[in-house]
């Protein structure tokens, strides 16, 4: 024979995808909000989601050299997270801050538990929550143009409750934006959050690539609607402002933090919605969607132990 | 003063009533343990191994106190342990001669023929699944992928050359490795027998040849050779019975193949004691 | 008597309770927020697992074994009430900083641990030396895992600024979260020089597995008193006489 | 001031025990490998704090409070846990044998458990009534059961994961989850005001 | 309306135009036939010629008595060069008998078409089929006439015919019944008649459509009014018998039972199609229907092969390779197997043969699980694949059975989805193996 | 049973001496703890109400919020210098115990923390000067919290990050102020 022929266990096809190619296609579903960030946020916001990727790749790269691993950066899941983690700072954020809390997401949260695919909870999140805690006061600072504004959930709390009849300090005459304005995203927020628009779009990639299901973002996204609805706030409203779109688009969909069957998602997503919905209306923060899916990652063992599929044949 | 008796008195008094509870409690509820259990765990080898069949060391020593296990179901452990434990729990141990592992295999990537390129798990168990028992020209011999490497708790086994190399001074002759092997070419076999029939290949001289240049051709020289009738063909494999070898080593040296290997040979004594340990 | 450098050397690398037995956890944890809380609690701790030793190896000879739990949570509870008394008396910043946590110094499970595996064993003298190993090691451990924490989560170390006045502290460190993380890398790093000085010394990989071994039932420390204690983590004399 | 509903969430939730208030950590990270073992030291930590909580409120309440010997809340708390416990463990032995296979052995453990003792003190400092005292226990080994449910969850699966540097695996790593479980659960934060 | 199908699933591209319109084609080989005595589940067959023997087409020439068997026939006149040791598809070096071909085809006179077979006792039939050899074509070559005698013959409710042909790239099934389909209906009346309480159901995928309206066309001309044709989802593993008895009937059944405790007997197209040419025209299993293709190949044909060729004068009988070839496959892409050398021969499980070049042969780097579910939701058997996975590579085979490993029909599905390229369908091979080797241990101590 | 004798026995000799020991302890330590206490009790007023020399405890009366949880009254000699109110307040890690003094006229004299439960760097911030120094020496019905630097004499700009523990202080004093307004107005303007 010229050339030895290859003998391998069956099947001997593949479907056309890969690991990289999956993270090429979520960073891809990612570019509307990205532009839609720089559009409403300037230049600042695109120098912000460099700083993050290229700091979650290089602190991959080097831990895996350190730790005498396999190279895996070409697979691009810390793109994704850095972009992520970037997408979830406020425009404002000092790129020092956003540095520590890309290597906490890399680092601490994903390498330490072996890389890719064996993190428990979803690494730009619990990044983003190690800031939120470290640094609250930065991460809920929304500064556009020099000018202090107020985020629609800010303003929705405050308008929920007078905190014993003080006046905020908002500037006088604050109202809530406008539902149009805040479906394009011209609101205070983060960088990657505030245009629901640019986010249903990259959902819409998402689902006809076929690289998530349905399930998770409908599910979490009407049970916040409905919930914040029976707690007597606006439901409708509510369901565009904050981080909601993005966390049930791209981070409750994780598919190493989530569960495996479209059942335990379900139940996953129908989690993080009731948790989502209590932190708002009761809650310490304005916004909970990443403490919840945070929550609920927490959880996706015990969902996936106790959704297993049944086994073809055998009685429930 | 009060303020040092009546602390005394309350405390005293604490202390003589959950005194009293508890020594009745454990007058009237006492269950025995067997001390021996600790005893017996404490001189195990304590590798975990599982090759006595019970899930640990734990369990090993509390099947051994009960009596429902031979002392020496330990593999790991040296015959002193073994007569330790024996002393331990009262009874005659059965200790056999130790045994070591030993590969029935020469066929060293050099050696062999590679006729396909393998793509896969890189396990032998796995490898061994596809077609052909294995991506080696021979379907009987060592896969060389390691998975007796990886198995043996005592880090005896290091791959060298796509063949497995035992370290004799480390194996304890546990024999996991001989149970995970897919391809049943490793054997244990008593420390004290030197010479063995390095080859795993029932087949006909010209097949093996094809494959591997050291494997048994089936000549029967060695059975002629042997003074003591020790070796008989197994399907033109040549199979040393070692109850009845002595060690005299003719055999290896008549092999026309030298698929025989005698562990006194200098070469291979070097290369099996400084094998870096994997 | 044993060798006393040797007993306290022991207690604060050999066997350091926080970085390889892994116990005391909830102090090691919750007053680490400071190094001068963790300084505070380690000395609490020491001058408690001092005392309790020294009484414990008096009285081991006159103690059944039927009531030997509750004989020795006495006396160490004893002490942690002396302790406690003081400190409300002479310190009481620090009795306010330390909170609940000074009273827990009696379910601190190295003390009874100490108590069960060492000085029910042995003399008084050693147990005494024993005692201040193991409250060095404490002490040591807890100052320098609430320096840490102190440095990145507030800037100081003993309160004095160290980081420049640039950097804005990130509170998490001195929050529950990190105090969990920094104590579990900390854990790491100790092990991971360990692994290497053992292949240094061996020249091999190491085979370093006790480790491993400490994450079961080895590694909760409560081992000593649950009566499965491992011949390998209490520190008897055929050990010692080993070691030296 | 806070109604018992609102004490028991936040003592399971908002202050939980370990992932807030530190208590307990040793048997929730010695304990919590595997998931069995881990609902297993859950009730029996239930079991005792609550047993636990009822005698240490009497006895504070009954015999130190009026001789004025309040000092003595450390001694004799432990005092009545450990004899409680051991009075428990040596009788389950006997007479319930199942029940001490499954239960049983954690029982040792949990002498030791900051958390029997940490919620006795809470009570007494809270100045709780008996009944809030009992809710809070309930509540705050209920938390106990549920962040070791949690972390046992996790460790199962990733327990075996040879990706873990070696330094890490085992304790460490099990330090880093509840961290990382602590950061979610500071979620809760504020819930209950 | 919906076409029934079962849960979960893969749908690869099925590359079945390489040769949908290629009419078979006969070949009768040159050089010398090897037939392995192993060539069904179940006992091996023992050789019963010697060298030097001359044999004629349809000659017994391997036969064990065991009740699991089926006898070998030769496919070609001639002599006996050797029984020796073989390479054969398995990989293996196995007994095979030779056969030096005369190229003159003679046939041993004994083979006739059973006397009065539409009107004498159908059980006649058993016996018919297994003298001729007849093994399951669908791929497990399971021997027919053991699969046609459950113990009660009357709780055989449907006689289904496994048309679904759902591997990629193979053709030979669907150009059968293109071509030949009276034989196939009337050999499915022949069974019917075996099993009276049956009816017969053939279940095609409907992505062939002219198979379909062929075949509904013959059961029309042949008023077969107890046979029904079903067309099915096009969807991979449509053809495993468990997923076709969901399909067609609704019923699902446990690892451990056979579809017969269901009610069924699947067979496939050729199976049914040899039954009736073994028992109306006399003609044993000597040949088979083979899919040469890939796209390494010049010109794929669907040949009708004399069991014993070997694959290089098949391929180049095809024209050829056109480009090197990475992979050479007996069987489909899914569950073939894949041949180290050419030099082995047609036997009678198979099916087609592929070769594929390194650009279709996927041959990519394995990487960490990323725990994305797809192996889940395509496992049509409800297992967790990457859990399993984990498991066997940490070699807790316990773990194995427990999590239901030993379920798997190594379909391969989800090793197809997998991003990260995981060889799972592999590993789970290992665990069923191994599992069964400890329990069939612990079962003999 | 002469097993159980003994056991018991050996654990009440254990017991009895720890009491004994204990109770000796006490003993020593039981006036340095007041004497401790005391103090700390006395510079908190002494702070919080600059100028007073000596302190009597009143009786509360009717607080409907149940939020004062103790009223002194502070004097310099016979002259009355103002109260000192310990007001009791939830924060965002937990009850806040406040000492505020209250002068003559009604103007905020000094505020201590006694306990603080807040995150350190965040609502820790309350105890510094900077925070509290806001209220000195203001007479205010009511004091508001705003973000921004405040130009007016009611607000008080919140420390950054900690709305909650800002809003806490400020309702504390708040109690304080409307307590003396209601009670002790008159007096004082006496
Ligand atoms: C060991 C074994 C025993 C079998 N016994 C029977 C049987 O008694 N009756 C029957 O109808 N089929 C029997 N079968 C056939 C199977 O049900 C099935 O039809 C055959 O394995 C082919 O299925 P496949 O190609 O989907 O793998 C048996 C198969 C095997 C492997
Ligand atoms: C994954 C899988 C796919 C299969 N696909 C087919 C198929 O497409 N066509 C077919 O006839 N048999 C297929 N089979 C085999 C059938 O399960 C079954 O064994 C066969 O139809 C029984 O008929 P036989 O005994 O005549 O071979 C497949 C089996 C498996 C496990
Ligand atoms: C770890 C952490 C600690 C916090 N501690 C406090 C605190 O001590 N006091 C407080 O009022 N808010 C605290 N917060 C709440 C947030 O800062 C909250 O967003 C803030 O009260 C409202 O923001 P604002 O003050 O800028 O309006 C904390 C938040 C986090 C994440
Ligand atoms: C649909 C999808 C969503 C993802 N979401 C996140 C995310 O929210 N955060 C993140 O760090 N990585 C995300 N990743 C990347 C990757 O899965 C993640 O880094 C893994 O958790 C690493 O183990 C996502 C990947 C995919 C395919
Ligand atoms: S001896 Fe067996 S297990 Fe070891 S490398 Fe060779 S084939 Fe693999
Ligand atoms: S080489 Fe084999 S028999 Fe020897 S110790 Fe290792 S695993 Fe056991
Ligand atoms: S190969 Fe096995 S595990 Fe994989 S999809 Fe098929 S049946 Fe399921
Ligand atoms: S398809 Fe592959 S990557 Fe996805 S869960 Fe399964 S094994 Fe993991
Ligand atoms: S120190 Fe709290 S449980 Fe160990």
């Amino acid at each position: 024979m010229e050339k030895l022929l290859t003998v391998s266990s069956s099947p001997h096809i593949h479907a056309d995808q890969d690991t990289q190619k999956v993270m090429l296609w979520v960073l891809a579903a990612l570019v509307p909000s990205g532009l839609a960030g720089v559009y409403f946020f300037g230049m600042r916001a695109f120098v912000l989601m460099l700083v993050c990727v290229i700091t979650c790749h290089l602190s991959e790269f080097v831990w895996q050299k350190l730790a005498k691993q396999k190279i895996t950066i070409n697979d691009c899941s810390a793109a994704v997270t850095g972009l992520l983690l970037a997408y979830n700072l406020p425009p404002s954020m000092e790129y020092w801050k956003a540095i520590i809390g890309c290597i906490f997401a890399i680092i601490v949260v994903k390498q330490f538990f072996g890389g890719i695919g064996c993190n428990i909870v979803n690494p730009a999140l619990a990044g983003r929550a190690m800031m939120v805690v470290s640094w609250p006061v930065a991460m809920t600072t929304w500064t556009i143009d020099g000018v202090s504004k107020a985020t629609p959930l800010a303003l929705l709390k405050l308008g929920g409750e007078t905190v014993g009849g003080v006046s905020m300090g908002m500037p006088l005459g604050t109202k809530l934006p406008l539902l149009y304005d805040l479906f394009i995203g011209n609101v205070a927020g983060c960088v990657g959050e505030t245009s629901a628009l640019a986010l249903l779009i990259g959902f819409a990639i998402l689902l006809y690539k076929g690289i998530i299901k349905w399930q998770i973002p409908v599910v979490y996204i009407v049970t916040v609607g409905i919930l914040t609805a029976i707690f007597g706030r606006p439901g409708f409203y509510e369901i565009f402002a904050g981080g909601l779109f993005i966390g049930a688009i791209f981070m409750a969909t994780d598919y190493t933090t989530s569960p495996m069957t479209t059942k335990g998602q379900v139940i996953f997503a129908l989690g993080c919605g009731l948790i989502t919905a209590l932190i708002r209306t009761f809650g310490g923060y304005p916004g909970g969607v990443s403490f919840s899916i945070l929550i609920m990652n927490v959880t996706v063992p015990l969902i996936d132990k106790f959704t297993q599929p049944r086994i073809f044949g055998e009685a429930k | 003063m009060t303020g040092i008796l009546y602390p005394a008195l309350i405390m005293g008094g604490l202390g003589l009533i959950f005194g009293a509870l508890l020594a009745f409690a454990s007058e009237k509820f006492s269950v025995k343990v067997d001390p021996r259990q600790a005893e017996v765990r404490a001189i195990l080898p304590g590798a975990n191994c599982g090759a006595c069949g019970f899930p640990g060391c734990d369990a090993f020593a509390e099947a051994v106190i009960e009596g429902t296990t031979e002392v020496s179901g330990c593999t790991a452990a040296t015959s002193e342990v073994i007569e330790e434990i024996a002393a331990i729990i009262g009874v005659e141990a059965n200790t056999e001669g130790p045994k070591v592992a030993f590969l029935k295999c020469k066929g060293s990537t050099d050696k062999t023929v590679e006729n396909c390129k393998y793509e896969g798990v890189m396990d032998c168990r796995q490898a061994a699944i596809i077609p052909g028992k294995g991506p080696t020209a021979c379907s009987y011999g060592c896969l060389g992928l390691g998975t007796c490497a990886e198995v043996c708790p005592f880090d005896a086994i290091c791959i060298e050359n796509g063949l497995a190399i035992i370290d004799v001074e480390k194996c304890v002759g546990c024999g996991i490795c001989v149970e995970q092997c897919p391809r049943d070419v490793l054997m244990l076999v008593p420390e004290s027998a030197k010479v063995q029939v390095a080859c795993n290949s029932p087949l006909k001289g010209p097949d093996v040849k094809k494959a591997c240049s050291v494997g048994c051709i089936g000549c029967t020289i060695c059975v002629k050779a042997c003074p003591v009738q020790a070796i008989e063909m197994v399907d033109s494999l040549a199979v040393i019975d070692s109850s009845k070898c002595i060690n005299c080593g003719i055999c290896a040296l008549k092999c026309p193949v030298k698929c025989i290997s005698d562990m006194r040979d200098k070469n291979l004594i070097a290369k099996t004691s400084k094998a870096p340990s994997a | 008597m044993r060798n006393p450098l040797k007993l306290i050397k022991n207690g604060i690398f050999t066997e350091n309770p926080i970085f390889v037995f892994v116990l005391g956890l909830c102090p090691a944890l919750a007053t680490t927020s400071s190094a001068t809380n963790g300084f505070g609690m380690g000395i609490a701790a020491t001058m408690v697992l001092m005392g309790s030793n020294v009484a414990i190896s008096a009285i081991r000879k006159i103690i059944p074994d039927e009531i030997r739990i509750p004989a020795y949570i006495v006396v160490i509870a004893g002490f942690v009430t002396v302790i406690q008394l003081l400190i409300t008396a002479y310190a009481p910043t620090l009795d306010r900083s330390l909170g609940i946590f000074i009273p827990l110094i009696v379910v601190n499970c190295i003390i009874l641990a100490r108590a069960e595996a060492f000085a029910s064993k042995n003399s008084v003298m050693d147990s005494l030396f024993d005692g201040i190993g193991m409250g060095l090691g404490f002490t040591l451990a807890l100052t320098f895992v609430g320096s840490v924490r102190e440095l990145l989560g507030n800037g100081t170390i003993f309160a004095f600024r160290i980081m420049p006045s640039a950097y804005q502290p990130a509170l998490l460190f001195i929050l529950a979260p990190g105090g969990f993380i920094t104590l579990g890398i900390l854990i790491a790093l100790f092990r991971y020089i360990q692994i290497r000085k053992e292949e240094c010394a061996t020249g091999e990989d190491s085979a370093y597995d006790g480790w491993e071994k400490l994450g079961g039932c080895d590694g909760c420390g409560l081992n000593a008193v649950c009566g499965g204690g491992d011949s390998s983590v209490t520190c008897t004399e055929e050990n010692k006489e080993a070691d030296a | 001031m806070m109604s018992l509903l609102a004490l028991f969430i936040s003592a399971i939730f908002v202050n939980n025990i370990i992932l807030s208030r530190f208590l307990g950590c040793c048997p929730f990270l010695g304990v919590s490998s595997k998931l069995e073992t881990a609902k297993g030291m859950g009730i029996a930590v239930i079991f005792v704090t609550v047993m636990a909580s009822l005698m240490t409120w009497s006895a504070y309440e009954f015999i130190l409070v009026p001789l004025g010997l309040e000092y003595l809340y450390t001694l004799s708390f432990i005092l009545i846990i450990a004899a409680l416990v051991q009075f428990v463990e040596i009788v389950l032995k006997k007479l319930q044998p199942g029940l001490y296979k499954s239960l049983g052995i954690f029982l040792p453990l949990i002498t030791t458990n900051c958390a029997v003792l940490g919620v006795a003190v809470l009570n007494m400092n809270e100045k709780y009534s008996l009944l809030q005292s009992l809710v809070h226990a309930l509540g705050a080994s209920l938390g106990f059961l549920l962040a070791i449910i949690l972390m046992a969850g996790i460790r199962e699966r990733i327990e075996t994961n040879q990706n873990i540097p070696k330094c890490m695996r085992g304790l460490p790593i099990a330090l880093i989850t509840a961290g990382l479980m602590s950061i979610a659960f500071m979620g809760f934060i504020g819930i209950i005001k | 309306m919906r076409l029934p199908s079962f849960c979960g699933g893969i749908h690869p591209p099925q590359n079945k135009e390489l040769t949908v319109n290629k009419e078979i084609e006969n070949y009768l080989p040159t050089g010398e036939l090897v037939f392995p005595m192993a060539q069904n589940i179940g006992a091996l067959n023992e050789p019963v010629v010697k060298k030097g023997d001359t044999v004629l087409v349809g000659q017994k020439i391997g036969n064990n008595n065991a009740f699991v068997s089926a006898p070998i026939l030769s496919s070609v006149s001639g002599t006996v060069k050797d029984v020796g040791m073989r390479l054969t598809s398995c990989g293996m070096l196995e007994t095979c008998v030779v056969i030096e071909n005369d190229e003159k085809y003679e046939k041993d006179l004994s083979w006739i078409p059973l006397p009065n077979y539409e009107n004498n006792d159908p059980k006649e039939y058993i016996a018919r089929i297994r003298e001729a050899g007849i093994v399951g074509y669908g791929g497990a070559t399971f021997p027919t006439a053991v699969k046609l005698t459950p113990p009660d013959p009357k709780c055989i409710k449907w006689l289904i015919v496994n048309a679904a042909e759902c591997e990629p790239y193979l053709n030979c099934d669907n150009r059968l019944m293109i071509e030949e389909p009276g034989k196939i209906v009337k050999g499915l009346k022949l069974l019917m008649r075996l099993f009276p309480e049956a009816v017969g159901v053939i279940g095609i995928e409907s992505n062939k459509p002219e198979a379909i309206a062929v075949m509904k066309e013959e059961l029309k001309k042949q008023n077969a009014f107890k046979i029904s044709l079903q067309p099915l989802v096009v969807k991979y593993p449509q053809g495993a018998e468990k997923m076709l008895i969901e399909a067609l009937t609704k019923q699902e059944y446990v690892m451990t039972a056979l579809p017969a405790d269901v009610g069924c007997l699947v067979l496939n197209v050729r199976t049914v199609h040899q039954i009736y040419e073994a028992i109306a025209e006399g003609l044993p299993s000597t040949t088979r229907v083979v899919t040469v293709t890939g796209d390494a190949i010049v010109n794929p044909k669907n040949i009708r092969v004399p069991l014993g060729t070997s694959v290089r004068e098949l391929i180049e009988f095809c024209g050829g390779f056109k480009e090197e070839p990475a992979k050479i496959i007996s069987g489909g892409p899914m569950m073939g197997i894949t041949l180290r050398s050419m030099e082995v021969p047609v036997v009678k499980g198979t099916s087609g043969i592929l070769a594929l070049t390194k650009k279709s042969a996927h041959l990519k780097e394995e990487f960490a699980c990323i725990r994305c579910g797809r192996c889940v939701e395509a496992c049509p058997m409800g297992l967790l694949p990457n859990t399993l996975n984990k498991v066997v590579l940490l070699r807790d085979y316990v773990a194995f059975e427990e999590t239901g490993g030993l379920n798997c029909i190594e379909c391969g599905s989800c090793s197809y989805v997998c991003p990260a390229n995981r060889h799972l369908t592999q590993t789970f091979r290992d665990g069923k193996v191994t599992v069964m080797a400890i329990n069939r241990k612990a079962a003999g101590k | 049973m002469s097993k159980i004798f003994r056991l018991s026995f050996v654990l009440l000799l254990i017991t009895a001496v720890t009491g004994i020991i204990l109770g000796g302890v006490q003993t020593i330590t039981a006036e340095p703890i007041r004497l401790t206490k005391e103090r700390e009790h006395r510079e908190a007023l002494e702070i919080t109400l600059p100028g007073a020399t000596e302190f009597k405890m009143l009786k509360i009366g009717t607080d409907p919020k149940g939020m004062i949880k103790e009223i002194n009254i502070g004097t310099a000699g016979s002259e009355l210098v103002g109260y000192n109110f310990n007001v009791l307040t939830k924060g965002y890690g937990g009850l806040m115990e406040l000492v505020v003094g209250i002068g003559k006229e009604g103007q905020v004299k000094g505020i201590k923390i006694l306990v603080l439960n807040e995150t350190p760097g965040l609502g820790g911030e309350a105890t510094a000067p900077k925070f509290l120094n806001q209220f000195k020496n203001k007479i205010v019905q009511k004091f508001d919290v705003i973000k921004t630097p405040s130009n007016k004499d009611t607000q008080i700009q919140a420390i950054s990050g900690a709305t909650i523990t800002s809003d806490a202080v400020v309702d504390g004093v708040n109690e304080a102020v409307d307590f003396w307004n209601k009670n002790f107005k008159e007096e004082g303007a006496k």
